[in-house]
């Protein structure tokens, strides 16, 4: 009981819990959860975007793309670490993502069509994640919200090049490749304001993470924020948002919105969105199929150690 | 608007470039296929991270090619707008990516010849190309550790990793001689200055990958007459279908700007 | 000598025929992968000759096609130069062949749907369109038999033969439901007489699946609210990888005659 | 001695050799050997151009390519069945195939580059085999000899549509398809001529061959038509064959030309070639992918045989 008091004084005072700090159990698994949900969403999220790196159209955009996946999996990196220090291994982590049990951003379960996908992932989906992330930053947990401090510096970067390369294309390009990005963007427009979450009313689980400092602004409040900056920044690329209902509001001052369809969000949430098995099954392949390789690693590094003993 | 393909003069200087700048980019074409599926997370990372040197690389030297050919191609025409026959690479980098066993022993055969042919590079009478060397031999030779560091461990590992290891070998090894096959490219550049014969890199690489191997516990397969010609021009099938999707947008998209 | 993409009109009548042509082509493009990769060489053949039908089905449909769409594209022009977006096949056809119990397993869902597509065409209001499904309807109906026998044969066969034909069966089942959604297109479509409304022909379609799956021991997953949308034009990650390599030659030769 | 005789009489007389009849071990063997090396020929002769079927450039060339390799593969049905009157199954012989232990015509161990390839096997390579093929549909053993009809009338037709589709590229195309025609030209002329096979002086079987009517016309006098037939032909199609000797010899009433490589030749046929290593391990892995479905389909059969006979 005296523990929980200085736990809680700790949170309100604003301080960080550190991993040899004690926890509530309970503030462990939702942080476990939440951070390994968000490890998974990175190295999911490789693959959508991983999927142009082949076919990127100049050799500049195919070297950001590749630097791009390849901050994914550094990000991976971090945040699996960052909830290893609460006590559950990568490899239990991933268990659970091969197995269905844990979850990732479902953002990862649409396909990327069109090279100009590839910019609109970063322009909306990066943008979006930010907005979701940057208050994380403030986390209660000291391991969690430095590596939050490193991933959104990098998320911004993306963010910014996605936006520039579409931007590329609407400036410069051909009437084809306009085409191109306004199709992308209206296939993910709506999938990116449904990265907020369901609405706070149906959010059951928000209140908890609000009061433990893990949770600092609410999904509505977030989508709000993403939709406003949005807009605008349609207007510059000269895109159309493809809602339209979505209008400057004065006497809010902000943008109305259309109503959007929770029934796809719970279908791509529960499992039925266009790549779920697919994402998935490419996971669960890639770690089959290196077995044999982890495996190896293993065992030369067991020879090893008698030999250094020896030495 | 017109987006037939170009073609690039059969200068000896030039092609000596193509050759170092395709097979960097091939090589960095297939190893970027891993991202997202590599045997472990770290190893997601590392091999991006060479396919971005190897771009890098790529890049640098397509566009000094372009340069020294002199007919205004930069980087993205030569890299997307050339046809099949007129790629230089070498054949061993555009074989399929195979298992990690594969990847690994051709980046070990790839770096160990890079690592030669750009620490020579650094003294090139063309100053571009010295200045790329002297960059890229920092980045190969951390790819060459790298891949040597995982020779050793698959060869010394199990039963398993062994067996794959040594047919990755069978498999790759007799790619290696056109590394070093010599023809009035190599000549020119040679008497130029620009850079060494290719084959006078051979018996520097011979002794590392022979120290390499006998480490990993790996029977070397003996020489025969199979010679590739991807450096000349004459590739695998396998290359066609690495270019059809590379390409595919630049030839899609006539004019685009990107 | 322009090779930008074309578009075609989104009349509904050319929409209703694009999805039956779009749909052979890419399934006769997956079939033809298996020649020469056959489990034994009668499957080669048989393989090789059904993607021929189908190619055959897809050449005089996309030619109606254009024809009724009276902007001039020929079956060449609707297949090499159409983007990704502006392909109406269903997503099934375009999944990668996988083993040999996903291909029988695939053909036999398709199969059994163009033998009931093709056998209301035979009345349908356009008679050039009537006239290609009178001779398709007696090619499909070949189609439907080898993948049902193979189907049983695999389902009765051995452990393995049944495992990897119930695996073949959870990837692919979720794709049927695509083929019986509807839209505008086929409202029109049966308005006109151009054709059924295809989710006309499910309960059909649903009674003989059933009938196979049965006899094949097999266990049919339940239904979920996945729906692939190909025919609406929005495809898997599978069909811009099909597309590059099929119309490279096309976009590459701008101004060629082949 | 008596059946020995007998044999060589009807041989003499230019009679068939049937399945039923008695005929020395030594024909048996060499005739399995030939027939089989050519059923191998075909279905190894399905890949190369098999690999340009998902490229072809227009959807008419698509169905005549897809329909000569299928036809490639009818040539192989044909020819297993032609030596397994012999007494040999398929599967023995595929289990030589695939061991090594028997050859196929080295020309498929080179890779086909470009689309215009296909055109060129279609004319050269072809137009060779026909050449070798022809005398065959005279050979003293039945059955072989009925297949080769079948083949040859199919293969005139093949190779009349590869020289069509060369004549198509070279009159009708542009600049760029006409150094592909070229291109093509040079790297197949060569390995054609090799097709048939050493030069006489160096070819120890063949007297054997000849005798049985196995043979009917020698390696050099095949080549020799071939070359004079096709030089006439690269004229009309307007491409250069990649020989400087070659010239017509007034006096001869032939065609002269260069010396053949033929360290390439053996090289080619003890494995050394371009692709053998690839052809062979793509055969095999074929066959061996394929194991569960004939397993399945014997499997299937055996269950059967029961109710057939209990019906």
């Amino acid at each position: 009981v005296q523990l929980q008091e200085r736990f809680d004084a700790r949170i309100d005072a604003g301080e960080f819990v550190e991993p040899k700090d004690w926890m509530p159990e309970h503030y462990r698994k939702t942080l476990v959860r939440q951070i390994s949900q968000h490890a998974h969403s990175e190295i999911v999220g490789m693959l959508p975007e991983g999927n142009w790196i082949s076919r990127a159209p100049t050799l500049k955009r195919k070297a950001i793309l590749l630097a791009k996946v390849q901050d994914e999996g550094g990000h991976g990196l971090y945040l699996y670490s960052a909830a290893e220090t609460l006590g559950t291994s990568r490899d239990e982590m991933l268990h659970a993502l091969h197995t269905g049990k844990a979850k990732y951003s479902s953002i990862f379960n649409y396909p990327t069509l069109t090279w100009a996908d590839v910019g609109v992932i970063g322009w909306l989906v990066d943008g979006a994640a930010i907005m979701n992330q940057v208050p994380i930053c403030r986390c209660s947990y000291g391991p969690y919200a430095r590596a939050m401090i490193r991933i959104c510096r990098e998320e911004s970067f993306h963010q910014r090049q996605g936006f520039e390369s579409l931007l590329t294309m609407m400036d410069k390009g051909t009437d084809a490749q306009r085409a191109m990005v306004q199709d992308a963007v209206n296939r993910w427009w709506w999938p990116s304001i449904m990265m907020f979450g369901p609405p706070d009313d149906q959010s059951p689980n928000s209140a908890q993470s609000m009061r433990w400092g893990i949770k600092r602004v609410s999904n509505d409040e977030l989508r709000q924020r993403f939709i406003d900056a949005t807009a605008e920044q349609a207007k510059v690329l000269g895109v159309t948002l493809p809602d339209p209902e979505l209008r400057w509001n004065e006497e809010r001052g902000h943008h109305d919105f259309g109503a959007i369809d929770w029934t796809e969000f719970w279908n791509v949430v529960n499992g039925h969105g266009p790549c779920n098995k697919e994402r998935l099954a490419e996971r669960v392949q890639a770690w089959d199929d290196g077995a044999w390789v982890r495996e190896a690693a293993l065992a030369y590094a067991a020879k090893q150690e008698p030999m250094k003993e020896a030495a | 608007m017109a987006v037939a393909s170009i073609t690039v003069k059969q200068d000896p200087a030039v092609q000596y470039l193509l050759r170092i700048g395709d097979t960097a980019l091939i090589h960095a074409q297939r190893l970027a296929e891993w991202t997202g599926h590599a045997p472990q997370l770290e190893e997601d990372i590392a091999l991006a991270n060479m396919a971005l040197d190897l771009l890098g690389q790529a890049r640098a030297v397509l566009t000094r090619a372009g340069e020294l050919e002199g007919a205004g191609h930069d980087e993205d025409q030569l890299a997307f707008l050339r046809e099949e026959r007129d790629f230089r690479n070498v054949t061993l980098v555009e074989l399929p990516r195979g298992d990690f066993a594969v990847t690994v022993l051709r980046n070990a055969m790839m770096s160990s010849f890079f690592k030669l042919l750009w620490e020579q590079l650094r003294t090139s009478s063309d100053a571009e190309l010295a200045a790329i060397a002297g960059k890229a031999v920092k980045e190969v030779r951390y790819h060459q550790q790298h891949a040597f560091d995982w020779v050793v461990r698959l060869g010394q590992g199990t039963d398993e990793s062994l067996r794959r290891l040594q047919a990755a070998l069978d498999q790759l090894w007799r790619y290696g001689a056109e590394l070093f096959d010599e023809d009035a490219v190599d000549e020119h550049a040679s008497h130029t200055g620009l850079g060494p014969r290719w084959g006078d890199l051979a018996d520097a690489w011979d002794a590392e990958m022979a120290a390499l191997l006998g480490e990993a516990g790996l029977e070397v397969p003996k020489a025969t007459p199979f010679r590739s010609t991807g450096k000349r021009g004459v590739h695998s099938e396998h290359m066609g279908f690495i270019l059809s999707e590379m390409q595919h947008l630049q030839r899609a998209y006539p004019g685009g700007v990107w």
